[in-house]
């Protein structure tokens, strides 16, 4: 039987490293600047959670096979060899303390990014046996029941009955020639099903074609979070496979950072094609219907709201300017954290953190340096538009005992909608 | 040699020297030796001659320099290897002295700064060949020569 | 001691004779003070010790030379101080400006050497053959320069070794020194040797060294070059009057710009006397008139050792002396390739892992839990 | 004869070329290491082309973002101190802008010398006080290898060797003079081995990064 093994890590390692990854390994000053943008330092004070340190074993693959300089090394037995032991010492290093936000490849200051080299490093660490068992665990269940979670459509099914009964509008699903295929997450189902009435209402109100799809409905990819592109390959096909079939123009990823950047960055190059069809963030759609005047809204929120921007979604995908602008459309005592949009900070749960139990105390750890930010701006209540994000304020402001409420921007927005004459239905019926 | 000196020659640095001149770096500080001197000389005494030669002039410092200094009341010439000329300058106790060869030409440039300028002064063994030379011219003349005590 | 012949008389004496009053040999000592680069205040030092200082003998050797050092110390038209000094050391042998020639001239070097063995001083001029290289480039009445300077060095008491080429080979040695060309201090090793380079040297130096070893009996003080640090002991470039130009920052870029009428500096036209220790800037040349610098030219930095090989004489100093932009094209061609190859060749390996490899299994993963 | 003469002509004749030919072949090397390498294709739908938002982040990664600043305003300050001093130092004095001159043909205005002493002696201090806070902070302590030691003291000897030379302190000049050209030998051989490469490469990983982020609409 086949097992993982320290020659597959290694092999897979050695298949990360591209020209990018040898002019930063070149480029690295040791100046450690990148530790003060890495919220696991910033609030530990560990060394040992410098971004850079984190990429060692690359850093030490790339040197011995791919410079002259490594290979003039290894003749004189100078080589600094990757170890089966090094790589169980570097695993909390590379899972425990990262969510790959992303934010110490902002600041770098020779560019280097670093973020890309942890989901490179993964790879390695993952082929050699070295991911953590929380990782595994959720990988399995994807790959094997369809939900990181172990969710079934049946479970969903419940929960359409339930907003269908209570919102009066009918779900569509499995609609062939839809415009839009809207991918859920197991944990909104889960924890916040509000999500999916909004969007209901919201496109309702708006006139927009959706559908969900009974192959597909999970947009998470532990695959991602785990750094492994054949889970993460296979995870992405199922989405393909039901938006082909569906024969939809466009997938929306809903509020879930890394399930947008994996489906909509790197899922094309997982499969090794293009995609027949775009990929938008909810919160992309909404400004685009709010642009296009197809959202009337009412009331504006009055308490003093400040906002988290998910790193996978802002920084690492471009979408900052939306969320503001549907944020303005319903509040008017809106105030930005002092660092936002591309130079956020993490809430410390991202990148796969929040599924590996072992890092809960530094997951708590990181997030202090949100909290101190909310402190700042005296924040009454905070909108996200992440799951992952949201529970992890929410789970961290309680820790701290703030009474600091999260709510997700789609329901906010949907809870100021203009109220419109609907078409009779079965749920108006009853009402 | 004249259609040579026909020649005008133009530099920069070495205009027209006069009084109003800034001076520069080296100037200064043979100056301010200058100044030194003086004091010693007043306070203890002690001559100091600087020799302008060892000095890194550059063209038309030296004639500012000397034009700087400007002209006192004595001049003096003596004969020896040589002509030699004193000069006083316009500041009291500093003397140029220029030391020149048979042919004028020059062999060492000092100011000395002193109450008289030492090749004026006889020297010691001068003076006692003097006595000596007086002496046997006296009794050639005849008579005794006058107690030395 | 022998019978007082010439040599035997005092400086003090045979200046006496000459007709030369106390105020005369005052202002001998004056102007010996300034030739040696002695502060005034040692006159009186000077008159003391050149009344008991004796006439030395000096035997001159002319190796591989161009004469320019003799024409230097020679081809002043009228007698200066350094006459002076000629006069009262007693020239025994300078095959050049002797009277006698053949034999005689041989003899008289012969004679000087056992008359005065273990006190005369030997002056070379000219650099010569080493002990390793044909002989036959350079002899004297049939003998190889380097028999003639280890013969006569072997009683000497010193050696002058007067211009560059004596100094430091000079011109002979310089690439690809065809004559095997070496310098005094090279074969020289067990006397006391005195280096007055320059091409020519200044003559008040070449004197100054004589005076001073008239006067004190002994060679004066020297630098890590054996040469008298009285005269070697500061730049040309720290004496220049030049220097607050550099200073500033204001150079001339050509012989006729603005900046060289006005006589800034000329570090960049080549100027070699940041690197050049030797007393032009203050000795001046042809009586004091003038000297390179003085004159709006770069100081070749003839003083130093190997200053033909130094790299272009109007190339400033920071300047390479061989390397050129084909060097570094070429290296970098090279480096390009090899880098390449090496990169290509991991690159490859790296596709032919990724061909045959194992996707990860669910299987896989389920053992590590 | 081995005297300081023969050491500064060593320095500048056969040493030079030694060292540049070295520098030219590991930096070509270097370079072609990373470009040969490349990147795979991308299939996913830019936001943006790569090149504007490349070449911008080769620019804009120079200065540090506020937060940064505040977080680490010695790192940043001193980094720029002496990075800025030692370009000052090597690209406009005179003596330097003659060497490559002679080598490229290319050449530009020079700052007076007063003026790149005291740069100088500016960088120095700044140099020494990032070795300070190299052994003392606990990052970059734990993060530092030899090689940063190695290369801090290089650097060192340049603008040392340099100050000394330009300000005459150490006689005879041609033994000091050569001892600075010896030193940046010494750091052309090694810069394409070590972390120095950065002088170059800092440029490519720059347009990497900001390619990266720019093809995903966010500038970096």
């Amino acid at each position: 039987m086949s097992e993982l093994t320290l020659e597959r890590g290694l092999a897979a390692f050695r298949a990360e490293v591209d020209g990018p990854v040898a002019a930063f390994f070149s480029s690295c000053v040791h100046c450690g600047i990148c530790a003060q943008a890495c919220p696991f330092y910033v609030e530990t004070g560990d060394p040992k959670y410098t971004p850079i340190l984190k990429l060692e074993p690359l850093r030490r693959v790339w040197e011995n096979d791919f410079t002259l300089w490594g290979r003039i090394k290894g003749l004189i037995g100078l080589q600094q060899k990757v170890t089966d032991q090094m790589l169980a010492e570097w695993e909390e290093l590379l899972y425990d303390s990262c969510t790959m936000c992303g934010r110490c490849s902002m600041v770098c200051p020779v560019g280097n990014d670093l973020a890309l080299m942890i989901r490179k490093s993964r790879e390695g660490m993952v082929q050699s046996g070295h991911a953590p068992e929380g990782l595994i665990a959720a990988s399995v269940r994807a790959i094997q029941t369809g939900s990181p979670m172990g969710l079934q459509w049946k479970t969903l099914a419940v929960q359409i009955k339930h907003v269908e009964d209570s919102s009066g509008l009918a779900i569509p699903v499995d609609k062939d020639g839809a415009e839009y295929l809207v991918l859920l997450s197991s944990m909104e189902v889960i924890n916040f099903p509000e999500y999916l009435e909004a969007i209901t209402r919201i496109f309702a109100h708006a006139g927009v074609s959706w559908t969900l799809s009974t192959d597909c409905f999970e947009a998470t990819n532990a695959g991602i979070q785990i750094g492994n592109k054949d889970v993460a390959a296979e995870l992405v096909e199922r989405v393909v496979a039901a938006a082909e079939k569906l024969r939809v123009s466009k997938v929306i990823s809903p509020e879930c950072g890394h399930a947008f950047t994996a489906i909509r960055w790197e899922g094309p190059n997982l499969i090794g094609r293009s995609y027949p069809f775009k990929v938008f963030h909810i919160i992309e759609v909404l400004d685009e219907l709010r642009a296009a005047g197809r959202i009337q809204t009412e009331g504006m929120e009055t308490d003093r709201l400040s906002m988290h921007d998910p790193c996978n979604l802002a920084r690492k995908s471009g979408v900052i300017q939306q969320q503001r602008n549907l944020m303005n459309l319903v509040a008017e005592n809106f105030v930005d954290l002092k660092e936002h949009g591309k130079l956020q900070w993490c809430c410390g749960a991202g990148g796969g953190v929040s599924s590996n139990e072992r890092a809960e105390p530094l997951k708590m750890a990181a997030f202090k340096h949100k909290k101190a930010q909310i402190e700042e701006v005296n924040a009454e209540r905070m909108v996200t538009m992440c799951a992952t994000c949201r529970t992890q304020l929410e789970e961290g402001l309680e820790e701290f005992n703030m009474d600091i409420p999260v709510v997700g921007l789609t329901e906010m927005i949907a809870e100021h909608l203009v109220e419109k004459p609907r078409p009779a239905s079965p749920a108006d019926a009853q009402a | 040699m004249s259609s040579l000196d026909e020649i005008p020659v133009v530099s920069g640095a070495g205009a027209p020297a006069s009084r109003e001149l800034p001076l520069n770096g080296a100037l200064e500080s043979v100056l301010h030796e200058v100044r030194h001197a003086l004091a010693r000389l007043v306070g203890t005494g002690e001559t100091t001659k600087i020799d302008l030669k060892s000095m890194p002039f550059g063209p038309g410092d030296l004639d500012r320099l000397i034009a700087f200094l400007g002209k006192g009341e004595v001049q003096a010439s003596i004969e020896a290897l040589g002509p030699t000329r004193v000069q006083e300058t316009a500041t009291a106790g500093v003397w140029l002295v220029d030391y020149l060869n048979s042919e004028a030409q020059r062999l060492a440039l000092h100011l000395e700064i002193a109450h008289v300028p030492e090749i004026l002064r006889p020297q010691p063994q001068d003076l006692d060949d003097a006595i000596a030379a007086l002496d046997a011219r006296l009794n050639r003349v005849g008579g005794d020569p006058p107690p030395t005590s | 001691m022998a019978a007082r012949n010439a040599t035997e008389k005092t400086l003090g004496e045979s200046l006496r004779e000459r007709g030369v009053s106390r105020r005369g040999f005052l202002k001998f000592c004056a102007a010996t003070a300034s030739m040696m680069a002695l502060p005034p205040s040692m006159t009186s030092t000077i008159a003391a010790a050149l009344e008991q200082a004796r006439r030395p003998s000096v035997i001159w050797l002319s190796f591989q030379e161009c004469t320019g050092c003799t024409e230097s110390l020679t081809r002043s038209h009228a007698p200066t101080v350094e006459d002076l000094i000629l006069d009262v050391i007693s020239l025994d042998y300078h095959h050049t400006l002797q009277a006698a020639a053949g034999e005689a001239a041989e003899l008289a070097r012969v004679q000087a050497m056992k008359a005065h063995a273990g006190d005369y001083l030997v002056v070379v001029d000219g650099s010569l053959p080493g002990p390793d290289s044909n002989p036959g480039y350079s002899t004297v009445a049939g003998h190889s320069n380097y028999d003639m300077l280890m013969e006569t060095v072997e009683h000497a008491a010193a050696v002058v070794a007067v211009g560059s080429c004596a100094a430091f080979g000079g011109l002979p040695h310089a690439s690809p020194n065809p004559t095997g060309a070496v310098s005094v201090l090279d074969v020289v090793k067990h006397k006391p040797v005195v280096n007055v380079s320059g091409c020519p040297p200044i003559p008040m130096v070449i004197t100054g060294v004589l005076a001073h070893y008239l006067i004190f009996g002994r060679l004066p003080e020297l630098d890590a070059y054996h040469r008298p640090l009285a005269f070697f002991g500061q730049s040309i470039h720290d004496r220049c009057y030049r220097r607050p130009f550099y200073d500033k920052g204001l150079f001339a870029k050509s012989f006729d710009d603005e900046g060289a009428r006005l006589g800034w500096c000329l570090y960049q036209l080549g100027c070699k006397g940041p690197s050049t220790y030797n007393a032009c800037a203050t000795m001046r040349w042809n009586d004091g008139t003038s000297w390179p610098v003085e004159a709006g030219h770069p100081c070749l930095g003839c003083a130093e050792p190997s200053f033909w090989d130094a790299g272009g004489f109007y190339q400033a100093l920071s300047v390479p002396t061989s390397a050129s932009g084909m060097t570094v094209l070429g290296a970098g061609a090279a480096g390009a390739l090899v880098g390449g190859a090496v990169a290509a060749l991991a690159k490859r390996r790296t596709k032919a892992e990724e061909a045959r490899r194992q996707p990860v299994t669910v299987d896989e993963l389920e053992q590590k839990l | 004869m081995s005297g300081s003469m023969e050491f500064l002509l060593w320095t500048k004749g056969p040493m030079f070329n030694v060292a540049i030919a070295i520098f030219a072949i590991g930096l070509l090397v270097r370079i072609a290491e990373i470009f040969v390498l490349g990147r795979e294709r991308n299939y996913a739908e830019p936001r943006a082309s790569e090149w504007l938002p490349g070449l911008r982040t080769v620019f804009t990664r120079t200065v540090a973002d506020p937060g940064t600043f505040k977080r680490a305003p010695f790192n940043v300050v001193v980094g720029w101190v002496w990075h800025i001093g030692f370009l000052i130092a090597l690209l406009l004095f005179v003596p330097h802008i003659k060497l490559i001159e002679s080598l490229t043909g290319l050449s530009w205005p020079a700052l007076p010398n007063p003026i790149i002493s005291m740069v100088t002696a500016v960088t120095l201090v700044a140099l020494i006080a990032t070795l300070i806070h190299r052994m003392t902070h606990p990052v970059k302590r734990r993060i530092s290898t030899i090689e940063d030691y190695l290369v801090w003291t290089v650097v060192f000897a340049v603008v040392l060797t340099g100050f000394l030379a330009f300000n005459r302190m150490i006689n005879p000049y041609p033994l000091v003079l050569g001892m600075h050209i010896l030193s940046a030998e010494i750091m052309l051989i090694l810069l394409p081995f070590t972390k120095l490469t950065h002088i170059f490469t800092l440029f490519i990983a720059r347009w990497y990064n900001g390619a990266a982020f720019g093809r995903k609409g966010v500038q970096s």
